[in-house]
């Protein structure tokens, strides 16, 4: 009896079909290349997505407070360029990374107040946040991809290995268990949930709805400077240019993985699941040599089917069409004074 | 056993690199009978780097890389070695030193069509002053040693007094580079020499150029101003060769240096070159200008290196 | 002068984007000699065109509380198609045709995964937008090569750099002509109430019997129709076809509608202040060039003016504050 | 009962304006320690935006609190209830995405680094919420529960908390009588436990059980602070409105032997078989108790998915969705007007003409002229108080919400008006102009079907009344002079005859 409920509530958990459709696309493409089901492979993948998935983890708490950071590749670029300079400079790496982290940090309390202190809705604060931050990127290198009097050991931090893991699938794993404890078992979690659900009942409960965001904008900023200095590290310069399309990475596994824009719900597990399958898709048809182009074709197909899916066929969504309800399309379209004040071009 | 080639394109969205993809793999195969893997670096360190580490667990005999970062490359290079896996670079080269190097001999024929473009524009309008725009690709290292630099140099060796008034990104995109050389022109509206890093570039600084009532030679006699770009592609030799376009220079190379990758990998993996000593493999990037190529030259060099099937003088004629 | 403080109280971001504007002819004005000129402001409208030409229609979806990410590919892919017709032998008028036609199919595609199916618009036309311009890469691919330039016909040139009347070109003339219906639709038909209210509270909307499913779809499809006619004026203005075009262009849209005062969760907004947003950075855009800056700073302004904004008309907006 | 005479709350020439409004110009009153003090005023008259101030959640204009004798100036909710101020908000404030018990403790866990420790109120809890309705659970996620439930877990949270003044804002809009009942006990309870309560509600019966004193507020200003000793029902509506207004039913005068409306043996997943027929002229009341399942009876009338027959002026009609229903001549107000009635970013004048764009179009096109001429012809109908007719809804008082609901609805015109909780929050003045509407309609020849848990809306407003219970109907009974209350009350709390 209680495992078969177990294993009821397995299946009608949302990730479920995540996960289905990720072990079909490994069986897919192990079968039809022979060089994807190789350890060295997902070792491979998993070191040069490391970054994407501990930020994409931490992002999904900020996703849940109905909020999200488009900034994360321009932090990342600005991270890696000023890690580089800083190091070669002379300063110790440890100091260098520090530094930069602290910096970084930076986007996270501007995007932080912009949100909360001065109600600029997160899409507005981030995206200004994204060009500033690129254009101060290309500035501090003068466009140029920093690489003079890298110490030797600059590309240490990525190439060490612990227990015969590589450093970066370590830092991964704990960033990623990190979110999901603060997700699943503090309260930070729960706080993120209602303020995404319903920002003032949760103010009204007496919770400091400001300090939560700002603090998640923070946590979600270190963790894109700490992916700037994995992947300068990672690439052996501090590069202006690189990892484009990173913010839209971390916000299509939120989205994939069930965490609307709107905050409310969502899971880091949904969220881990949904980064390995759009990894797991560059990965494989890249190995298939399949034409990049077509590439992008099969990437939105994907992409559309996959979250079609999800949101419409999964199990749970299935059991809740049976009951006809009147609570579901609530969430987010409530209509507080305090609310429209909010949404009055603020929110934008 | 069938030797496998890893090739990294720049990105595969420029037809340069599209070529280039194309002859290698038909080299590699005609002449060596070996097979080609193409992963796109999408003009972006990171996934070309990525590419790199997916070919070596793929394990391919060897590897040709058009990355767009000197400090990425070393790291590439590096890579590969480890793994045992002979690398090629091409264009931008590590600081390193240790590998085969294809260089297209990019600076040279930069410098000549700084040279022309001046000698051109001076001989029928001596009396303007030179002034230079520029379209990159946002402060590449690797852009201003092979390309701006010496077309600047080129310049001022004929007009010392040349100055160059705008340089801007044209994100190597025709349409952006259209809007930003409009705004450039009612800047500087007396410039008169462009050049666009690539052909692209080149090709919306003319379509401005156009729009402004410019663009315009009189039987290659430059009017309004004379523009040079980079690649050679049809689109641009279309308009070199057509008498009334201001476009009148680019150089390029696809060809060769395809086959001087594929030749310098297929002798490492045989053995007959080390695979991590510097070793610089020149290949001729040809200027070509209105003034100075033939029509036939230009002809060829489209078939052998963008493998043009159709007839120029047949395209410039309707 | 009642009406006027109204007016500055409840579009305190309209006023404040015309204080800039001002600003910056003022500013512009007295730093380049050859900013003011006809040419010049011609050359910032038809690179504004394009945008405020989508983001009239986009604009409206968003009151609605959609949006669309992909703008930009759609109009690569029909500037591309367009162009391939062409050059393959299809009459000019014909090729546009199909091209709209088309360039409505992608926002049917729209229409149909957020409004019918209600998946989550960024998912859904991010969706969209790779695979439009995966297609747009692969169609000038099959026409062998990189882009599409040779062999396309005289005509397909003239349609967009021939003025209108001999004085206006063709992208002004679409521009005025979009944002025309769009007021008028936002303020005298039913269409645009409607959307307004399905923006404030989709479930009332539901209830009151509009039909919310219909009214995204149709938007969806309109701004389709209009990033594929975006993309036809752009490529014959060009006389190039390019799948690289149009790359952020969502973004740009975005930045322009939401600048004029639109939220992002619908239920308000003005194509006014759409206009006011674009222009605003259009000659941003076009001073810091004029004025020969270096492209990083451009972006870091374009940054700056769009936080500002936002602060400025926080701060001087009378709104009410919770 | 013991009660101490002694002020907990002072309160000094309070203020407070919105852009364009004041909402309270000037309001002091002290309350006393131990005591139930109401406050009481039509819609509009700053009850909650005084309840915001006390308790943080606003900031006052100026003027002054003192707390025991010091001042107080909450800056935060949180800062309130650490003072000991805990705060039942006139609109439902809780998290759909949360389950039960995650709402009740939300806000104040006990924690160590953030990780919760186990409530140890849980049992207290629950056992507050067994009190109520036994069908909820903890682990339930609020989302699946019925808009009464909803308010009953906010109670619950207010209840649970420890805190020596709990502030309610009309917490018993959304409940039946038994409920209702059940809360004034708890009230009772805590105040003979030495806890101050600051009550307000539009249902004076309620404030004369429970209230020790009253304040009256008007238009923003306060009216009297007076002990509700030796008042009656009559003074407090004189006090709130200015004039006196006695409510009973008057039959409506047509005819009533067409029949509009006939619902044959219609079941869902909650009703069962449910008959009855609807007259043309009438005015038909569904009465139960929470959960009865009256509003799952009007989603069925407007499009929702069911089974059985139902003949609209003899023929069946199948209806596939809200449209289908307007189409076939009805209108809803719906009960949860702030997520299903109001666009609250829009002014009045846009809100009013949503369900019949027609009567605002001339040629084709919205006309602005005809567009303001039917606003201010509901704003004048209805009463509506509003600075003008651009005015957010969003940023009226609630009842006046309702009013704009009620005229989006009425510019319909259908046939059949159904009507779910038409005065839920509505002022008694104001809930005697609906009445007064609603009768006019059915004069007129309209049917109207309302679906209220308030049994004195019911036997005051309707002709025949249908008793619901558990998703049956019990009975249909004839409205008239002597109605037996008790009789209904056994009926519906589902007590055999
Ligand atoms: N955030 C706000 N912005 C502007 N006006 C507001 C705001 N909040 C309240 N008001 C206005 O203040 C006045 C008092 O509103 P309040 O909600 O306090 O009334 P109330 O007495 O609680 O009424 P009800 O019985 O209907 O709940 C109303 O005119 C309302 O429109
Ligand atoms: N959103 C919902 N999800 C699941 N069950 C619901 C929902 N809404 C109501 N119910 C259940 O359906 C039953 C009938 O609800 P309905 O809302 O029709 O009752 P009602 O008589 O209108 O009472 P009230 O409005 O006072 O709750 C109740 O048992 C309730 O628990
Ligand atoms: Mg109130
Ligand atoms: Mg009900």
């Amino acid at each position: 009896m209680q495992v078969q409920s177990k294993l009821m509530s397995l299946v009608k958990n949302q990730n479920f079909v995540l996960l289905l459709i990720f072990i079909a696309l490994n069986v897919y493409f192990a079968s039809a290349t022979k060089s994807y089901f190789q350890v060295g492979n997902y070792f491979n993948m998993l070191t040069q997505n490391a970054a994407l998935l501990f930020t994409a983890a931490a992002a999904t708490l900020l996703m849940k407070t109905g909020n999200f950071d488009l900034s994360t590749t321009a932090n990342l670029a600005f991270s890696g360029v000023l890690y580089a300079i800083l190091a070669g400079m002379g300063l110790p790496l440890t100091l260098a990374a520090l530094i930069t982290l602290a910096a970084g940090s930076c986007f996270g309390v501007v995007n932080g107040l912009l949100v909360t202190r001065y109600d600029i809705s997160p899409f507005i604060a981030t995206l200004g946040m994204m060009f500033i931050g690129g254009g101060v990127a290309l500035l501090i290198c003068d466009g140029q991809s920093v690489r003079n009097g890298l110490p030797a050991n600059f590309m240490g931090l990525m190439r060490s290995e612990v227990l015969g893991l590589p450093i970066s699938i370590l830092i991964a794993a704990v960033g990623v268990t990190v979110s999901w404890i603060m997700a699943e078992k503090t309260l930070i979690g729960k706080y993120a949930m209602a303020i995404g659900s319903n920002k003032n009942a949760a103010a009204l409960a007496g919770i400091n709805v400001d300090r939560v965001v700002m603090g998640l904008f923070i946590l979600v900023a270190l963790c894109a400077s700490l992916a700037g200095i994995m992947t300068a590290s990672r690439i052996g310069t501090g590069d202006p240019r690189v990892a484009e399309f990173f913010f839209m990475d971390v916000i299509v596994a939120i989205m994939l993985g069930g965490t609307p824009l709107t905050g409310g719900r969502g899971t880091v597990i949904g969220t881990v699941i949904a980064a390995m399958i759009v990894i797991v898709i560059g990965n494989g048809l890249n190995m298939l040599g399949i034409l990049v182009f077509w590439q992008t074709v099969i990437k939105g197909v994907i992409l559309i089917v996959a979250v079609t899916i999800n949101e419409k066929f999964s199990f749970e969504k299935l059991r809740d069409q049976a009951t006809p309800s009147k609570g579901d399309a609530g969430a987010g379209n409530g209509q507080t004074m305090e609310e429209w004040s909010l949404r009055r071009g603020n929110i934008l | 056993d069938k030797i496998v080639l890893g090739k990294i394109p720049y990105t595969l969205e420029h037809s340069y690199h599209q070529s280039i993809v194309e002859i290698f793999a038909d080299h590699a195969e005609k002449y060596y009978g070996a097979e080609t893997i193409v992963v796109d670096g999408q003009a972006n360190s990171d996934t070309t780097l990525t590419a790199v580490e997916n070919m070596i667990s793929q394990g391919v005999d060897a590897i040709a890389l058009h990355s767009p970062d000197i400090g990425m490359t070393a790291t590439a290079v590096a890579k590969a070695h480890a793994a045992g896996i002979p690398i090629t670079t091409t264009l931008i080269y590590p600081e390193s030193k240790n590998a085969p190097h294809i260089a297209p001999q990019e600076a040279l024929s930069s410098h000549r069509m700084g040279v022309v473009a001046t000698e051109q524009w001076i001989a029928a309008n001596p009396d303007k002053p030179v002034k230079v725009a520029i379209l990159d690709f946002g402060g590449f290292e690797q852009v201003v040693a092979l390309r701006t630099a010496p077309f600047v140099a080129g310049v001022k060796s004929i007009a010392p007094n040349a100055e160059v008034v705008a340089q801007q990104n044209g994100f190597g995109n025709t349409v952006k580079s259209m809007e930003i050389m409009l705004d450039i022109l009612q800047a500087n509206p007396d410039v008169n020499i462009i050049f666009g890093a690539n052909d692209d570039m080149a090709l919306g600084a003319l379509a401005a150029a156009e729009q402004l009532g410019r663009g315009q030679m009189d039987n290659g006699v430059p009017l309004t101003e004379v523009i040079a770009g980079v690649d050679g592609g049809e689109n641009a030799m279309i308009k070199i060769f057509d008498p009334s376009s201001s476009f009148k220079l680019t150089h390029g190379q696809v060809r060769d240096n395809a086959r001087a990758e594929v030749d310098t990998m297929v002798a490492m993996v045989r053995g007959e070159l080390p695979m991590d000593s510097w070793m610089e493999i020149p290949t001729l990037s040809q200027e070509i200008d209105y003034w100075n190529t033939s029509l036939a030259g230009a002809q060829r060099f489209l078939q052998e290196n963008f493998s043009f099937d159709g007839s120029l003088e047949e395209l410039l004629s309707n | 002068m009642k009406y006027l403080m109204h007016y500055l109280q409840t579009d305190m971001q309209k006023v404040i984007l015309m204080g800039i504007l001002a600003a910056l002819m003022i500013g512009l004005s007295i730093a380049s000699p050859n900013f003011l000129s006809i040419t010049n402001f011609t050359n910032v409208l038809l690179k504004v065109a394009i945008i405020v030409i989508i983001a009239s229609a986009a604009n409206l979806l968003m009151i609605t509380g959609n949006f669309d990410l992909s703008v930009g590919a759609v109009l690569a892919f029909s500037g591309i198609l367009h162009a391939y017709m062409s050059k393959h032998g299809v009459p000019v008028e014909l090729s546009i045709l199909i091209t709209l036609i088309v360039a409505m199919a992608w926002g049917g595609v729209n229409a149909l995964t957020v409004s019918v199916l209600g998946i989550n618009p960024v998912i859904a036309t991010v969706g969209t937008l790779f695979i439009a311009r995966g297609f747009a890469f692969l169609i000038a691919r099959w026409d062998g090569g990189a882009n599409i330039m040779m062999g396309l016909p005289r005509d397909f040139v003239d349609f967009g750099r021939d003025p209108v009347f001999g004085l206006v070109p063709l992208a002004i003339v679409v521009m005025v002509a979009a944002v025309a219906i769009f007021i008028f639709i936002e303020k005298r038909t039913a269409l645009g109430r409607k959307a307004y209210a399905i923006g404030a509270n989709l479930k009332s909307a539901k209830l009151s019997g509009i039909n919310t499913v219909g009214i995204v779809a149709l938007l969806y499809v309109l701004v389709g129709l209009f990033a594929g006619l975006s993309g036809v004026l752009q490529t014959s203005r060009v006389g190039l076809a390019s799948p690289t075009v149009g790359k952020g262009l969502e973004f740009d849209v975005i930045v322009a509608i939401i600048l004029g005062g639109t939220s992002m969760l619908g239920g308000v907004g003005s194509t006014f202040g759409m206009v006011l947003g674009a222009l605003v950075v259009g000659f941003t855009a076009n001073g810091m060039v004029l004025l020969g800056i270096p492209f990083y700073y451009q972006t870091i302004a374009y940054g700056v003016i769009l936080i500002g904004t936002l602060l400025l008309s926080q701060k001087f907006g009378t709104r009410a504050k919770a | 009962m013991t009660r101490t005479s002694d002020t907990i709350i002072e309160i000094r020439d309070i203020k407070k304006s919105f852009p364009g409004v004041k909402a309270l110009k000037g309001v002091s009153f002290d309350v006393a320690r131990g005591s139930v003090h109401c406050i009481v005023g039509e819609n509009g008259a700053g009850k909650s935006t005084f309840i915001k101030i006390l308790t943080g959640a606003q900031p006052a204009s100026s003027g002054e609190i003192r707390l025991n004798g010091e001042p107080f100036a909450p800056y935060h909710v949180s800062d309130a209830i650490a003072q000991g101020i805990s705060c039942l908000y006139q609109e439902l404030n809780i998290v759909e995405d949360l389950s039960v018990e995650q709402n009740l403790s939300l806000g104040q866990e006990k924690h160590k680094f953030l990780f919760p420790k186990r409530a140890d109120n849980l049992d207290k809890a629950r056992s507050i919420l067994a009190n109520f309705d036994e069908s909820i659970k903890l682990s339930d996620k609020v989302s699946n529960l019925s808009v009464a439930q909803k308010q009953i877990v906010e109670i619950t949270r207010a209840l649970v908390t420890d805190c020596s003044v709990l502030v309610m804002d009309e917490p018993t809009a959304a409940l039946s009588l038994g409920e209702t009942t059940k809360i004034m006990r708890v009230i009772e309870r805590l105040r003979d436990s030495g806890m101050t309560i600051i009550y307000i509600s539009h249902k004076l019966s309620e404030i004369f059980e429970i209230g020790d004193s009253v304040t009256v507020l008007r238009d923003g200003e306060m009216v009297a602070t007076q002990p509700l000793k030796g008042m009656t029902q009559t003074d407090l509506v004189r006090l709130m409105l200015g004039k006196v207004v006695a409510e009973q039913y008057i039959p409506s005068t047509g005819a009533r032997d067409e029949t509009v409306l006939e619902v044959r043996d219609v079941s869902t997943r909650k009703l069962r078989d449910i008959n009855f027929d609807l007259k043309k002229g009438e005015i038909l009341g569904f009465y139960g108790l929470l959960g009865a399942g009256k509003t799952e009876v009007a989603e069925v009338l407007f499009g929702h998915d069911c089974r059985g027959e139902i003949r609209k002026d003899g023929n069946i009609i199948n209806m596939k969705s809200e449209r289908d229903a307007l189409r076939s001549g009805f209108a809803l107000v719906p009960e949860e007007r702030r997520e299903e009635g109001i666009f609250g970013l829009l002014g009045i004048a846009k809100n009013v003409p949503l369900m019949n764009m027609k009567t605002v179009m001339k040629n084709g096109l919205v006309s602005g002229k005809a567009e303001r001429d039917l606003a201010d012809k509901y704003i004048d109908m209805l009463q509506i108080a509003a600075s003008n007719r651009n005015h957010p809804v969003a940023l009226l008082s609630g009842g006046n919400q309702q009013k704009v609901v009620i005229a989006k609805c009425l510019n319909r015109d259908s046939d059949i008006i159904l009507m779910d909780e038409p005065t839920r929050g509505v002022d008694i003045g104001a809930k005697q102009e609906i009445h007064n509407i609603i009768r006019d309609l059915a004069n007129k020849g309209k049917s109207v079907v309302v679906f209220s848990s308030e049994l004195q809306e019911i036997t005051g407003l309707c002709d025949r009344i249908v008793l619901m219970y558990d998703g049956k109907v019990r009975e249909t009974i004839e409205n008239g002079e002597n109605i037996d209350t008790d009789y209904i009350l056994d009926v519906v709390a589902g007590k055999e005859a």
